[in-house]
């Protein structure tokens, strides 16, 4: 074998040796030095992924495949090692994680730096890195399987990291058992892998579909939906998507890093990896496709009334992931990836953005209470002003490039991509709306900032600011560069990234007619520009935003998110409840377990009891006994041989005389 | 030849002991400590436990014309029955109210009467002659009425002493009704001749009758259920010390004189006698067991315990070969070994008047005293059943004979009911293990005396050995079993 | 002569034992009690068995029944009161009581023919050949006998004095 | 040593018990002397792996001696595969034990130490007898020490419920033994023999008769089934969980059960297990879902952890009753698994309730900020005890699962892996209340960890972690021994299986059919 | 005139006498009776082996007999010193108002 030195396993294990050093001793080390520790791991992990990324510029051929990688579980014929693989797909996300993931590691440095569990909140970031670095670099199933529950172990650690906050708690809880449902399909798709297959290898199973002997339809599609389950859970899509708003009880660079650049995009990437397993069943592929666009549309549409800055790209997240699910669903796996990619870019920079308000304004998240912040705060103006464009869409920022690549292509997959392909322009109206609704209402006009607000950056804050004040360097850095990324993420173009690609998603979808697709990328920053004009009407002067007013009824509906919340705890969690507390808890444990042996106990005592009464204590119901039981004894005896009763007598023929 | 008298020195030395305390104790000084009768005694049981064991070099054979037959099993149980009269007594020199108290004991009587009442025990075993049977079965009884009714200031002791005394002479009635039929059947009373007289009887419904009628006297000595109704309120009545004589020794040679009967009077009637073994056995266990579910005074829950345990030893017959006899001769000795313990510790630490008597009394005993509480957890676990006691083994022993035998849904019933036994067991045991209540006695011993320590010790060593290392209990109950299947043939 | 014999004294022990469970006052159970030992004492004569008609009349109706009475007498015990502590006594006893005759008498008729008729010819057993069996071949429960009654003796000692201090 | 070995773990914890009932009670000798013991007893049983022939089959550091002659028993001891890890287990526990009863038993430290070595012994011995007497004899005895450090130790002793419970316990477990040993005396009859090797080839010789055979087969279930416990069989759990002392409820469930259903059920009467498979099968899988639903909503945290043991528990039932090589190596390593999880939960959990004297819930909150190091482990076993990948408990369930789904049927795999979601449900429902949120009125009295505990209770994060990771170091042991007990189901029946049951069971044993 | 009697008829004596004793037990409301009683059923059995002994011209059955005498005496002592004792710890003989110790 071939090694070409790319230390693969270093990439995943310099983080973990970062979350060791600061877990264990993170709260009796100087705060440098925790950062310290925090930064150069993930920045040696970052260093790895580029230089292995100048490998394969400089003409490393990939997939890169451990094949020496010590077992993990072995039993009898089943063999799952800790194997890593690299190859394109594994190195872009690699390099979105490292890298994305290092600039908000610096960038927390600043934003966490009052924070109690300074320590804590960087080991558990690095944990993160470890998990996620191993979801993407793993080569078997089982293994990224392990980077998925790791990362949502992260993910719940660092949502309920305000330990002191019952809200965030309950958060964390929702996402890591929301995360579960969906771990569980994931679960069950393994299993139904390796009864097939009697393998996990992405490798081995490639191969084995690749023969003409492949499965039927019904198992490959049930294999997908399963997967799926688990895709929908992790990036948060229908009807899994219910932990993701809710998870923005974590510190906003967390926000950033797992809810909206790396984690979330997990689903898009397995089912980008599981893609020769979703070719073969167009069942599956049209489920994924509407659950995206379903998804897309749903979530932009509870965007728009939100008033907490961070719901409101929570719920932008999830609809840009269903973007990519619908890019997914018609086979544009590279676009999905290059959408993600970009995804990553401008979302990670909105939050980081919005981290930076909420940071200038003392905790105040409540859009409500913000405006004119344009100000105080430029840098972080501008850099959200470049990543809103390029979230609505608008030529040349990168959102453009990917999310009319996911349009066309949709927009080629027949009538269900037509249709498709107008709920995904619906929903970049929506999204172009609600993006410049924030836009406004954060830095336009004038500040309606009432102090008082802590809401997530704690006691540290009591004296109030008067005024927003502009974060420190060491945040508006990573803010620049990703700023950088919005504006040229996309000029990679569609072409050479879905080429490079293409050795992992398959063919890349061939490119339409030219002018179609011209028209449609024209047609897209139009409907953005639209969104922008109805942001612009209702909200650039702060007066007139009680024009939604009118639309009161939709309004409530959209600011209770539907009462999907409230649905799923009426009809999941209570009945769940319900019967455990009171059919499993009282007729199961009460009476039947319980009750069983009461019963028995009881017969038992009541015989005894009953026994205990003969022992009258009179001396002549004794002697009655005595007789009576001496009458019993002498029948027993001899009744058999004086009355002849046949057996018995035969048994003791020789009695007859 | 060896003799005669050689064949019953065990029996001569009790006897001698015995008239030599009656005499010394009309000699003494009316105020003069009797304690040292007891000391008297337990010597004179010691020797005679060693001419018992002193019996087992003799050739198997008979003395008196043909009345009494040593050999292994006769011995076995000779020194079983030694060794329970001398923890007996050992017991009773420190338990027994000290003779300046207002409740003076003729404690010069009381030794004398147990040491006479073991002369009558051991002759049970080795008794070859019906009318032998008879006698010493009266003189066991007869001291153990009086030992029953030694409390004579309670009420509850002359109670005792009168329904023990009047419902075993009814069931005498009946076993030497019994005899007469047997008699009237064979023309004789010995047991080997009426054996071999039995096939040519003159009428075999007497023999049958006969049979019924002795079993109806012995299954009351046994107190197998449901000839048990004595059992609960003698116990009670009794003192604590007494019981833990009468709770054993004379059951042990009751059971001695059943095998007699069954395997060498009426060998005859084994396809009768076994089911009646079996459906004694079952009732006793269930009957005993229930009952003792419900018991709060500790007596007579042990009572009924040992109505229990005397199905488990009946459980036994259901075997074939001479199985049934060594389980038997092995269980009553590990019988023996942990009642006698428990009842020696209830005398110990609830006291002669009995200051402790129900279950919650006991609440604490391990805190206030913890080498009684702990040896008392000892007894009853090995009452229970667990394995590495006597109690495990004896009832392993017994029921793997009864399995032997083919009668494995008693063995069943055996064991279900020993689970039942384990909820009262254990309801001692773990009051014991309790912290007391803060208002509750919290006294310790009332008399930890050098006897006491003796009798508890040689219980408690008996049961450990019998659980970990049965061996040679074991073999010697074979012996035994061998031997006396070489005297009645079969 | 015998059969008339027989029918008298069985007639009189019956009568007795009857009169025994009749009579209410103690003493006059005791006076019961002796007619069927006198009446028993007959019988054994007739059966050959003087000495035991001798020793049945003294032992038992003499020393024994002399002993009942006194305590009787000494107990000043007396007419039973009617009470009803017993209802087991009743319902269970009296059905077993009627058990135990009826197979008691259905064995002995059946097995009756195995038996032969007495007649007041047969021998009568001598005390001489008696002696012979009683102090040769049964010599150990005679002994025995002498424990047994020192049993008793010292039984009954124990149980009977008084506890006050006075030995 | 090597054939010795086996006596001296079985021995050295009753010398211990016998030392310190000889010596006084004064200070902390009586708790030195038994961490000592126990500690030199986990020495003597790492020495077992350490010398363990791997890949030779059957009985390894055998000792036998015949210990009573009529009826027949031998001092039969020996491990292999199966018994191996599990001695490890309970010698790892015993100091453990002791650390964990190290602060809160202060009174009559000699009871409870001679007790609890004794019950060290018991469970030692269950694991390593090969003689069927012998082994019923610690069987047996393992109930007593539990039963009175209950009574002795109990939690609520003034409300006398920790007699009951310690009542209960040894009433719930006592009575199916019965049947037990019916059982065993009839195999006595039938074979003349109670060595395991001797039984197990007069019952694969099929010269028994069969009806009684078959409920032989019901009676030993039934026994082991209770102590597992089984779904149904479970009335004791809770009791005990809530009652007994921390060293004694650790050790209460599981591991005796489970075994025992592997060595004397389905290796015994691989025929007749199969039978009975589907009902067990059926059992586990309402097991792990009754388990989890209850403990959800349970208010009391001892409840709840004894929901959440029939739950794990159920998982290993499972594994063993698929009959797949799989599901056996999962069902024994997460044997192994829930030995160490419940003891480090039960220690902390242990630790909450000394400190705060309360085991409801709701009477927590924010102890994470009193309690950092208790928190931090805390969630650390939790995660365990959910299954999250590189720690033990996710391994266990996997290779359950996988056993199952391909060996029993996807039906069942899918129905038992919603308990997966459900214990992370219950588990963080535990943590949120417990150690998130404002601080509630008792928390100052909570106390974090003392060093002895972290040291404890770290180690065995350690080796959870260590097991999530290199499991193989485990199952590589097991594996043969497991291969023979699904080797010898398959060669004991070969009525027509299903075609999922064909392939796997060709899968595990590596053979082409 | 030498007639006969069949020993059956002695025996059936016996056992009547036996029974009508047991009866006494259970009717009688005095300790002495029943004691009485007691004694009564050792006379029936005497009869019995009296009548077995003439049958066996067996000596033995008679010597029997006297043992049972000497071991009726023997328990008459030791049962009217119970007697004695219960009535002064309890000052009634009646049967039914001894049951101080019950179920």
């Amino acid at each position: 074998m071939n090694d070409p030195m790319l230390f693969l396993p270093l990439i995943p294990l310099l983080p973990l040796l970062g979350f060791l050093l600061n877990g264990v001793l993170g709260s009796r080390l100087p705060k440098a030095l925790v950062s310290a520790i925090a930064l150069i791991f993930p920045l040696a992990s970052f260093a790895l992924v580029a230089r292995a990324a100048w490998m394969v510029h400089t003409g490393l051929a990939l997939p890169v495949v451990e094949h020496d990688a010590p077992a993990w579980i072995v039993s009898g014929a089943m063999h799952i090692g800790f194997g890593l693989a690299l190859d394109q797909l594994t190195l872009v996300m690699l390099l979105v994680i490292t890298g994305v993931g290092f600039l908000i590691h610096l960038y927390s440095v600043g934003y966490m730096e009052h924070e109690a569990g300074y320590w804590r909140y960087f080991a558990y970031l690095n944990l993160f890195l470890f998990f996620m670095t191993t979801l993407v670099l793993a080569a078997n199933f089982l293994l990224m399987f392990v980077g998925w529950e790791g990362v949502g172990l992260a993910s719940y650690l660092l949502i309920g990291f305000y330990i002191d906050r019952k809200s965030a708690g309950d958060a964390g809880k929702k996402a890591f058992v929301v995360n579960r449902v969906g771990d569980f399909g994931f679960l069950i798709a393994i299993f139904l892998l390796l009864a097939n297959f009697g393998t996990l290898n992405f490798s081995e199973i490639a191969a084995h579909l690749a023969t003409p002997a492949a499965l039927s339809g019904g198992t490959i599609t049930l294999i997908c939906l399963c997967l799926l389950l688990g895709a929908t859970g992790k990036s948060a899509q229908i009807p899994l998507y219910i932990w993701l708003p809710d998870a923005m009880e974590g510190p906003t660079p967390v926000s950033a890093l797992i809810h909206a650049a790396t984690m979330v995009t997990a689903g898009v990437y397995m089912i980008a990896r599981a893609h020769a397993l979703f070719d073969l069943s167009p069942t599956a592929l049209m489920v994924v496709a509407v659950i995206g666009a379903a998804t897309a549309f749903f979530a932009a549409t509870v965007a728009m009334v939100q008033t907490d800055i961070k719901r409101v790209l929570a719920y932008s997240t999830i609809s840009q992931l269903g973007y990519m699910f619908l890019a997914c669903g018609v086979g544009a796996y590279s676009a999905a990836v290059f959408h993600l990619m970009t995804h990553a870019f401008f979302k990670a920079l909105l939050f980081l953005a919005a981290g930076s308000v909420i940071h200038g304004l003392s905790g105040e998240q409540d859009m409500r209470r913000m405006g004119g912040l344009r100000k105080e705060m430029p840098v972080t103006f501008w850099t959200m002003t470049a990543a809103v464009l390029a979230i609505s869409g608008f030529f040349p920022f990168a959102g453009f490039f990917s999310k009319d690549a996911i349009l066309a292509a949709a927009f080629e997959q027949g009538a269900a991509g037509k249709a498709l392909w107008t709920v995904g322009l619906i929903t970049a109206l929506l999204t172009s709306f609600y993006m410049f609704r924030l836009w406004y209402m954060t830095f336009m006009g004038q500040s309606r900032a009432r102090g008082h607000a802590q809401h997530e950056h704690g006691h540290e804050h009591d004296h109030k600011q008067a005024h927003a004040h502009e974060s420190p360097w060491i945040m508006l850095t990573p803010l620049v560069i990703l700023a950088a990324l919005s504006v040229g993420g996309g000029w990679v173009g569609m072409e050479r990234f879905g080429a490079f690609l293409a050795p992992v998603t398959g063919k890349a979808a061939n490119a339409g007619d030219a002018h179609v697709e011209l028209m449609l990328s024209v047609l897209a920053v139009l409907v953005a520009a639209t969104g922008w004009f109805v942001a612009h009407s209702l909200y650039a002067r702060s007066e007139s935003r009680g024009a939604t007013e009118s639309l009161a009824g939709p309004r409530r509906v959209l600011e209770n998110k539907y009462w999907i919340d409230e649905l799923y705890i009426a009809c999941v969690v209570r009945p769940i409840e319900w019967i455990a507390r009171y059919v499993l808890g009282w007729i199961g444990e009460l009476v039947l377990v319980r009750g069983s042996a009461w019963l028995l106990a009881g017969i038992a005592g009541l015989c005894g009891e009953w026994l205990r009464r003969w022992q009258s204590g009179n001396l002549r119901s004794y002697a009655a006994w005595l007789a009576a039981a001496a009458a019993v004894l002498l029948i027993f005896v001899l009744a058999g041989t004086l009355l002849g009763v046949g057996g018995f007598a035969q048994t003791l023929s020789w009695a007859v005389r | 030849m060896t003799p005669d008298i050689f064949r019953i020195f065990p029996e001569v030395v009790l006897t001698v002991v015995g008239v030599l305390v009656m005499v010394a104790d009309a000699s003494m000084a009316p105020k003069s400590s009797r304690r040292p009768l007891g000391w008297v005694a337990a010597v004179g049981v010691m020797a005679a436990l060693a001419a018992s064991l002193w019996q087992s070099t003799l050739p198997a054979g008979t003395a008196f014309f043909g009345t009494v037959q040593t050999d292994a099993f006769s011995t076995f149980f000779h020194v079983l029955i030694c060794g329970i009269v001398l923890v007996a007594i050992l017991l009773s020199i420190d338990t027994l109210p000290p003779d300046k108290s207002p409740a003076q004991h003729h404690v010069g009587e009381y030794f004398a009467l147990m040491v006479f009442g073991a002369v009558g025990m051991c002759l049970l075993t080795s008794a070859v002659e019906l009318l032998v049977v008879f006698i010493a079965l009266e003189i066991s009884s007869i001291s153990t009425y009086v030992l029953a009714g030694y409390r004579k200031q309670t009420g509850k002791g002359p109670e005792a002493a009168m329904k023990y005394f009047l419902l075993g002479s009814f069931a005498t009635a009946f076993l030497l009704y019994g005899i007469a039929m047997v008699f009237g059947a064979t023309g004789t009373t010995e047991v080997r001749e009426i054996a071999t007289l039995l096939p040519a009887a003159r009428s075999h419904v007497f023999v049958l009758l006969a049979f019924g009628l002795m079993m109806v006297g012995v299954l009351f000595k046994v107190s197998a259920a449901p000839f048990h109704v004595w059992t609960p309120d003698v116990y009670e009545g009794a003192p604590t010390p007494v019981v833990a004589l009468m709770s054993t020794a004379p059951k042990v040679a009751a059971f001695a004189l059943l095998i007699r009967l069954l395997y060498g009077v009426f060998p005859l009637l084994h396809p009768l006698w076994m089911p009646l073994m079996w459906v004694v056995a079952a009732v006793s266990m269930t009957v005993g067991n229930l009952a003792a579910l419900r018991q709060h005074n500790v007596k007579r829950m042990l009572a009924y315990s040992s109505i229990a345990h005397a199905g488990y030893l009946l459980a036994a017959f259901t075997g074939s070969g001479t199985e049934p006899i060594a389980a038997v001769g092995f269980y009553t000795a590990a019988y023996a070994a942990m009642n006698v313990g428990i009842f020696a510790l209830l005398s110990a630490v609830g006291g002669y008047d009995e200051r402790r008597s129900t279950v919650t009394d006991y609440r604490g005993v391990l805190y206030s005293s913890p080498l009684a509480g702990g040896l008392m957890l000892l007894f009853l676990i090995s009452l229970i059943g667990i394995p590495f006691t006597g109690g495990f083994f004896a009832k392993f022993y017994s029921f793997t004979t009864a399995m032997q035998g083919g009668a494995g849904w008693l063995v069943l019933i055996g064991l279900l009911n020993s689970g039942i036994a384990a909820a009262y067991y254990l309801r001692l045991a773990l009051s014991i293990a309790q912290p007391a209540a803060s208002s509750a006695k919290a006294e310790g011993l009332s008399s930890v005396g050098v006897g006491v320590t003796l009798a508890v010790g040689i219980a408690a060593l008996a049961t450990l050995v019998l659980g970990i290392l049965p061996g040679h209990v074991l073999d010697a109950a074979h012996s035994a079993a061998q031997s006396f299947a070489a005297v009645h043939g079969f | 002569m015998h059969l008339v014999l027989f029918l008298i004294f069985a007639l009189f022990a019956l009568a007795g034992a009857v009169n025994l469970l009749l009579q209410k006052h103690p003493i006059n159970s005791a006076l019961s009690l002796i007619v069927v030992m006198s009446s028993l004492a007959v019988l054994y004569l007739l059966l050959g068995a003087e000495f035991l008609a001798m020793a049945q009349i003294i032992v038992y109706a003499g020393a024994i029944m002399v002993l009942f009475t006194f305590v009787v007498m000494l107990l000043n015990e007396g007419r039973e009161e009617k009470t009803w502590g017993s209802h087991t006594a009743k319902t269970l006893g009296f059905p077993a009581v009627a058990v135990l005759l009826a197979v008691l008498s259905a064995t002995i008729l059946r097995a009756g023919r195995h038996y032969g008729m007495i007649s007041l010819s047969d021998g009568v057993t001598t005390t001489q050949e008696l002696s012979r069996v009683l102090f040769h071949d049964l010599l150990l429960p005679f002994e025995l006998t002498s424990v047994l009654i020192l049993i008793a003796i010292l039984g009954a000692v124990a149980l009977a004095r008084k506890d006050n201090g006075e030995a | 040593m090597d054939n010795v070995i086996l006596s001296l773990i079985l021995l050295v914890p009753l010398a211990g018990a016998a030392l310190v009932l000889l010596l006084p009670e004064r200070g902390k000798i009586p708790a030195w002397i038994a961490l000592l013991d126990s500690l030199f007893t986990f020495a003597c049983t790492l020495h077992l792996p350490a010398h363990f022939v791997s890949g030779r089959g059957g009985f390894q550091f055998e000792e036998n001696v015949l210990w009573l002659s009529h009826p027949r028993i031998s001092y039969h001891l020996g491990v292999d595969g199966l018994s191996l890890w599990l001695v490890v287990l309970v010698g790892l526990l015993a100091p453990v034990g002791v650390l964990a009863s190290w602060k809160s038993i202060q009174k009559n430290t000699k009871a409870f130490y001679s007790l609890f070595l004794l019950q060290q012994t018991a469970m030692v011995g269950v694991f390593v007898s090969l003689d069927l007497m012998l082994y019923y004899g610690f069987w047996e005895l393992s109930l007593i020490p539990i039963a009175i450090l209950t009574a002795m130790f109990g939690r609520n002793l003034s409300e006398a419920s920790a007699t009951k419970a310690a009542l209960r316990f040894f009433l719930y477990t006592f009575i199916p033994s019965a049947p037990l040993l019916v059982a065993l005396l009839w195999l006595y009859a039938h074979t003349g023999s109670f060595d395991y090797a001797a039984l197990q080839a007069a019952i694969a010789s099929g010269s028994l008769p069969g009806w009684q055979l078959g409920w032989v087969s019901v009676a030993f279930l039934l026994a082991f089934a209770v102590k597992v416990p089984v779904l149904g069989m479970h009335g004791w759990l809770a009791d005990t969980f809530s009652e007994a002392p921390v060293a004694i409820a650790m050790i209460a469930a599981g591991k005796l059960g489970l075994y025992s259903l592997i060595r004397f059920h389905v290796e015994l009467f691989p025929a007749l297990a199969r039978e009975a498979a589907p009902w067990m099968i059926g059992l586990a899988v309402a097991g792990i879902l009754y388990g989890a639903m209850l403990a959800l909503v349970q208010r009391d945290f001892w409840k709840l952890l004894s929901y959440a043991t029939l739950s794990s528990l159920s998982f290993c039932t499972l594994g063993i009753y698929g009959f797949t090589l799989s599901g056996m190596n999962g069902a024994l390593l997460q044997t192994v698994n829930e030995g160490l999880i419940g003891a480090a939960l039960f220690l902390m959990l242990g630790v909450l309730y000394d400190s705060a004297r309360s085991c409801q819930i709701a009477s927590f909150g924010g102890a994470a900020h009193r309690a950092p190091r208790l928190a931090a482990l805390f969630v650390i076993a939790s995660l365990a005890m959910i299954g999250l990948p590189l720690l033990n408990g996710f391994v266990g369930e996997f290779l359950v699962l996988s056993g199952t789904f391909t060996g029993v049927g996807k039906g069942w795999a899918t129905a038992a892996a919603l308990g997966v979601i459900l214990s992370a449900a219950y588990m963080l429902r535990l943590i949120q209340k417990i150690f998130l949120g404002e601080a509630e009125t008792n928390s100052p009295r909570i106390r974090d960890l003392s060093w002895q505990e972290t040291c404890t209770v770290g180690v065995l994060a350690m080796i959870m972690l260590a097991m999530g990771v290199m499991p193989t170091l485990w199952t590589s042991t097991m594996e043969p021994a497991l291969q023979g007990v699904t080797q010898r189901f398959l060669t004991v029946d070969q009525a027509p299986v299903s075609a999922a049951y064909g392939a796997v069971t060709s899968a595990s044993t590596g053979e082409p059919r | 005139m030498n007639t006969t009697v069949p020993a059956e008829w002695y025996l059936i004596l016996s056992a009547a006498l036996f029974t009508l004793g047991v009866v006494g037990f259970l009717i009688k409301r005095s300790l002495i009776s029943i004691f009485m009683s007691i004694e009564l059923m050792l006379n029936a059995v005497n009869l019995s082996f009296v009548t077995f002994a003439h049958e066996w011209h067996a000596v033995k059955g008679q010597i029997f007999v006297f043992f049972v005498m000497m071991v009726a005496a023997a328990e008459a002592a030791v049962g009217l010193a119970i007697i004695i004792s219960i009535f002064r710890a309890r000052g009634t003989l009646t049967v039914d108002q001894i049951d101080l110790m019950k179920l």
